[in-house]
């Protein structure tokens, strides 16, 4: 499904230096997996979903998105950015909608869905509410939901838990996870708790500080459908605990560029 | 102790060498300076901004039309003419020979064209369709045409079957080829032209220097009567943006029309001194603005104009001038 | 939406608890400008007065009311004013229009910026005076002439505008199109056009000003109607205080549009949320 | 800043990756502008010979290039080029001066908002060519009315720009400045100013341009040198392809202006990041 | 320090109803103390904390901070925002410095500050770098940076530490504790995290859904200096339990709108 060769990304700045955010990443994603990326803060994460996205460039390698050559974003793509991104002029409704109606499908049958969605975000009452009316963990989930809205075969979600208190967020994991079993979507979910990473993922990424590289790939073997307790189990344990060393072990180099 | 600048505004932003009496040739020849005047010249565009600037002492002397003078003393402006330099109106009717039109009666029905709604050249022509039982809110259409190009496409096309405008815009149509037929009232020569106009404070502080400058206008237009060519290639000389683009012939032979329109109305009658404000023309054209409304009835024209600078402005050699100019 | 608060909770009343403490300074404030324009035309009056302006150059405010008066009461004024607003607007209405389909090509595609753009450029650098009698001939001597010079004077700041409004649109919401592979035409239209909105109001609160202005350019040059035909007429017979008269009533109207423009933006522009006023 | 990165690290230049793949496309694009001039240029040249059309109407470019070449040749048109241009910069600079400083006392206090506001708009809506006689009675024949004229109609898009920039100030980014005490002017400096740039960017774009047609008013109604000047009198003489030669040196200052303008936009505004040009 | 007493907050909103925010806040908090606040996305934390902050003056109720009403903002009282609100047009350091300016402080010695702050939070190499430059923590970071250069009395943090990942969350969460145990700032802090509310706090407010009521408080009485290993402890765990368990307990009710 996604398929990453050797690919670095340099950024240019204002003050003439050249960033290198992403060196040599190699990663295969199969479809129907769900791939979750930890790192530092930093590290090229966001850089990684938006080089997949097709929304970024690669400065060299290759990045193949279900086996041709990656050109440019794909309507089948569902985005969650690290910002929520609203239109401050719609309604929630609306914002979630956008999809639906960018995509150009039918307005009155993906109506009920945004609802079921919204619902599933907990924000049933605030169809009508601008972006503005809404605290920061709301207009998070409202992101989520016009993510999920058009049923993309891919996901690519940069911390979409990020703002959201612990209930919130156990509790919307099940529910992601619930519509990736019914559904099979490929998921790359980028999140900074190592907890929800073992939680959600058949394998974690985690990727070194700057210049952000692939340090390790995770299979996670827990079985499925997880549940809140696993969280408390040994295997559970064993894994945050390897991962967190995997973060922790890697010295965070200096900056990287290259002048 | 160095002399006062005075500002000398002609009522246009072009000044074509109709002008040169007022403008190129007093500098030129120096006379102002030798008279000891220190004289600027600046074109003002329209003679209500004349006025104003007269009225607020920005401007020593402005030309404009008679009629504006009285208007404007109409309206409480303190301002009086001191000189008659353009002898009889400066407004024209024309037709295009090609239209067949040769008098005032043939214009009965037709659409006239005007430089604008707003100029004098619309009481001008209201009277004189008056005079010929034409009922000018009836009979007739205005259509405002503007002047220069429009005005000729204008007439060319037929929009319009006249033209009622001034004596330089007429001239520059000429120079573009076009033929016209004038249409004059029987009155035109009774009604006054242009004057040399000023504030009545400067007036009363200025008896000095007003009879100096216009000497030196009485001088210059005897100059310009009496050598078209040398007065247009002084004029060249001061304002060389009003030389015609083309060869030095076909540039003399358009200046010449434009010469032509205003120096053949600065030649007084016999028996009438340079300047001269006439008591008959100014009452006349009183007459005529009075009937259109743009005067009070009770508007005594005498009040307006001056002759008390005429005979200091008339004491000077015209032969020599005369001489000089053919030189 | 449900309803489920306690009575409790109803009694809090937003409006209740952010009553003005003094009704008489809110008052006050609501009429400074009426205040301040009597103060001004006082000023003026006695300025005119005190230093014996001509008439001729500045009338009292006295004089120019009276010719004000005149001129509303015969109906004279507002005939011709209809008419010039009728030029005016529907010259700010082409304006508008083409100056945000202009303006959304030359953004949106890098051949018009290259070849159209220099040229309107080019074409708002020549006077329009300068041109309005060619105008005149191309538009004939009606309305449409007068039209005509009022958009091609309303249209620049709106073009202006909504290109520089369109092209101010955050990358991250470019992106969060571009990621569901919106044409541009979609882009355009729900993400860059509402972007724009308030850089498009400034410049519309420029042509409508500015479109009245071009309507009576046109009228100055040819027209036998409309409020330049009356200023030039006015102007003509030295009827200063009759000139201001009209003067005032251009500027009356030009406010009221300003006015009801301001309006219609915090209706549309709603979610660029006002500046909560602090301590004035 | 310490630089640690290995070399197969900075191997890697962002400039080569994004290396165009086909030059002469590349300058196709940029020569686009050039190509199009030349063809508008032709069909205009064709349409006058094919249509005959007159010259007093529209001259041939040709005639209008002869008539350019005169001028700039004795000299003539540039110097009165020089004159209007620096008319036409000084309004502009003092309209950009005064429309910046009224629009923020406006934007930051009610009082000048409902007192001198109003004003302001109604003084815009007044043709200028109405009142320029009375601006030359004020300021004189010399060049000052004519930077007067020229201020005057540059002033109002700056203002409104002003306005409608500083009013857009996000609250978050003033709530950081409330939380801090800073006062008004602190606020308006660090944060409402640099977030108004665009706005006000967008309005010197159009006073830029309205400054030059400013002066040619001025110039129009009393002048003795000067663009407008040089205008009238060719006019007058109906050498129609010298009043074009003049508005296509006009529009060539005009194209001129703003593109400097736009380099000190992208030097000034660097933070409005640009749109990635993808698909064109 | 600061003392709430029946406040409470509605808003009005561009549908017509008005959103009862905050209902009926009361809390106390003395100077020096080390306060977290959790609760719900949604349930008015960002809310209080503006209202702490003068930001937003409650529509009911009173405020008092210093036993004097709340009546604006203080500069006395450093902010890091749930966004982190930086001016685009200025370097990172000209960011950190913007208190300093506006306060009028010495800005040759606060530089010092600034570089030491920017390396205590992970930015070291990037004081000449624009905020469109930054990855989304590290944004947040010269946030935190910025809310402590002038050295303020009272720290109101809403989410500080929402887009870092675990280890520098844990590395930033021990030197704000050592900051705090240095200077003894009175510190508010908004978190999603019940861990680390338990591990700075010495007091967990726990806030129910909306409307937002203070529901419990909870004093953490763990011994100071807080180390990593404690949160391994019982004695920390039962606390987590505890707040996890007030949190999920409250009924998540319905909007409560007053028409
Ligand atoms: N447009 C840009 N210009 C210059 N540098 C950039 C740009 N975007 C990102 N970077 C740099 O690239 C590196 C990686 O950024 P990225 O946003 O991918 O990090 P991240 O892993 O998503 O971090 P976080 O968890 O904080 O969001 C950072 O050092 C950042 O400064
Ligand atoms: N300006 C506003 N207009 C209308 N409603 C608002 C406004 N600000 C906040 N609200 C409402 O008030 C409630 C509380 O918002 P607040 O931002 O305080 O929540 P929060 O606890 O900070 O949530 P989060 O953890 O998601 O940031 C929400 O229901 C929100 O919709
Ligand atoms: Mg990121
Ligand atoms: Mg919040």
């Amino acid at each position: 499904m996604i398929e990453l060769a050797g690919v670095s990304k340099v950024f240019p700045t204002a003050s003439g230096e050249r960033v290198l955010a992403l060196h040599d990443a190699n990663l295969s994603v199969k479809a129907g997996e769900f791939i979750c990326v930890v790192g530092a803060s930093g590290c090229g994460k966001t850089t990684l979903l938006r080089l997949i996205a097709g929304l970024e460039s690669p400065s060299t390698g290759t990045i193949k998105v279900n086996n041709a050559i990656q050109t440019g974003p794909s309507e089948k793509i569902g985005i969650v950015f690290q910002d929520p991104t609203l239109l401050p002029w719609r309604t929630v409704m609306d914002n979630v909608m956008l999809p639906i109606q960018v995509l150009k499908l039918d307005a009155r049958r993906f109506r009920d869905r945004a609802k079921e969605l919204l619902a599933i975000v907990g924000l049933d009452g605030f169809a009508n509410k601008y972006p503005h009316e809404l605290s920061g963990g709301m207009r998070q989930r409202v992101a989520i939901a016009r993510a999920l809205v058009h049923d993309p075969a891919m996901l690519l979600m940069d911390e979409p838990f990020g703002a959201l208190d612990a209930m919130t967020r156990d509790q919307l994991n099940l529910e992601l996870l619930d519509i990736w079993a019914k559904t099979r979507k490929t998921v790359l979910l980028i999140t900074h708790s190592i907890t929800e990473s073992v939680f959600l993922a058949d394998r974690v990424v985690v990727m070194s500080p700057r210049p952000g590289r692939v340090v390790e790939e995770i299979a996670i073997e827990l079985p499925r459908p997880r549940t809140l307790d696993m969280i408390n189990s040994d295997a559970f344990g064993a894994y945050v605990r390897h991962i967190r060393g995997r973060l922790t072990n890697v010295p965070a180099a200096q900056l990287q560029v290259a002048s | 102790a160095r002399a006062e600048k005075l500002v000398f505004s002609p009522t246009t932003t072009d000044i074509s060498v109709g002008h040169a009496a007022h403008s190129s040739i007093p500098i030129t020849t120096k006379c102002w300076v030798n008279e000891g005047l220190d004289i600027d010249v600046v074109g003002i565009q329209g003679s209500t901004a004349g006025v104003q600037q007269v009225s607020a002492k920005n401007v020593a002397f402005t030309t404009v039309g008679a009629e504006g003078v009285m208007m404007a003393r109409a309206k409480g402006a303190r301002i009086k003419a001191v000189y008659t330099y353009a002898r009889s109106t400066i407004y024209r009717a024309v037709a295009l020979k090609s239209s067949g039109i040769t008098k005032t009666e043939d214009l009965k029905g037709k659409t006239l064209g005007v430089i604008a709604m707003s100029t004098g050249a619309v009481p001008y022509g209201r009277q004189m369709l008056k005079a010929a039982k034409i009922d000018p809110d009836k009979d007739v259409q205005w259509l405002p045409i503007g002047e220069g190009g429009q005005a000729a496409l204008g007439l060319k096309r037929g929009d319009v079957a006249a033209w009622f405008a001034w004596d330089t815009a007429v001239a520059a149509l000429k120079t573009q080829g076009l033929e016209f037929v004038d249409i004059k009232p029987p009155y035109h020569d009774a009604l006054i032209g242009n004057v040399v106009a000023v504030h009545e404070d400067f007036l009363a502080t200025h008896k000095q220097e007003i009879p100096k400058l216009l000497r030196c206008i009485a001088k210059a237009t005897i100059f310009g009567l009496t050598n078209a060519e040398k007065t247009i290639k002084m004029h060249w000389q001061v304002y060389p943006n009003t030389r015609p683009t083309g060869d030095e012939a076909e540039a003399m032979k358009k200046s010449l029309l434009v010469y032509e329109s205003r120096f053949a109305g600065y030649q007084v009658p016999a028996g009438v001194k340079w300047g001269e404000n006439l008591a008959s023309q100014w009452n006349e054209t009183a007459k005529l603005m009075k009937e259109e409304n743009l005067l009070p009835a009770d508007f005594d024209p005498s009040t307006s104009y001056t002759n008390e600078f005429i005979e200091e402005a008339n004491k000077f050699d015209a032969k020599a001038v005369e001489d000089e100019a053919r030189k | 939406m449900t309803v489920q608060a306690s009575d409790a909770i109803v009694a809090i009343d937003a409006r209740q608890v952010a009553a003005r403490p003094r009704p008489w300074l809110h008052w006050l404030d609501r009429s400074t400008s009426v205040l301040f324009a009597i103060a001004v035309l006082a000023y003026w009056e006695f300025h005119v007065w005190y230093f014996e302006v001509e008439a001729l150059l500045l009338p009292p405010p006295s004089k120019i009311v009276v010719a004000l008066w005149y001129g509303l009461e015969s109906g004279l004024f507002l005939k011709h004013l209809g008419i010039t607003v009728y030029r005016a607007l529907s010259g700010f209405v082409i304006a508008t229009a083409l100056g945000i389909a202009l303006g959304a090509l030359i953004s949106q595609f890098r051949f018009f910026e290259r070849t159209v753009y220099p040229w309107v450029v080019a074409l708002q650098t020549v006077p329009k005076i300068a041109i309005a009698p060619l105008i005149l001939v191309w538009c004939g001597y009606g309305s449409t002439s007068k039209i005509f010079t009022a958009a091609l004077v309303a249209f620049f700041p709106v073009l202006v505008n909504t290109i520089t409004g369109l092209r101010s649109c955050e990358q991250s919401k470019r992106d969060l199109m571009r990621s569901l592979r919106a044409g541009r035409w979609l882009t355009f239209r729900i993400v860059e056009l509402p972007n724009a909105l308030p850089f498009i109001f400034a410049g519309l609160n420029v042509a409508l000003v500015f479109s009245i202005l071009g309507a009576i350019v046109g009228e100055f040059v040819g027209s036998k109607d409309g409020v330049g035909f009356l200023i030039l007429d006015a102007n003509y017979q030295l009827d200063i205080p009759r000139v201001f008269a009209l003067l005032i009533l251009l500027g009356l109207y030009g406010v009221i549009c300003h006015a009801v423009l301001q309006f219609a933006q915090t209706k549309l522009v709603f979610w660029n949320e006002p500046a909560k006023v602090t301590n004035v």
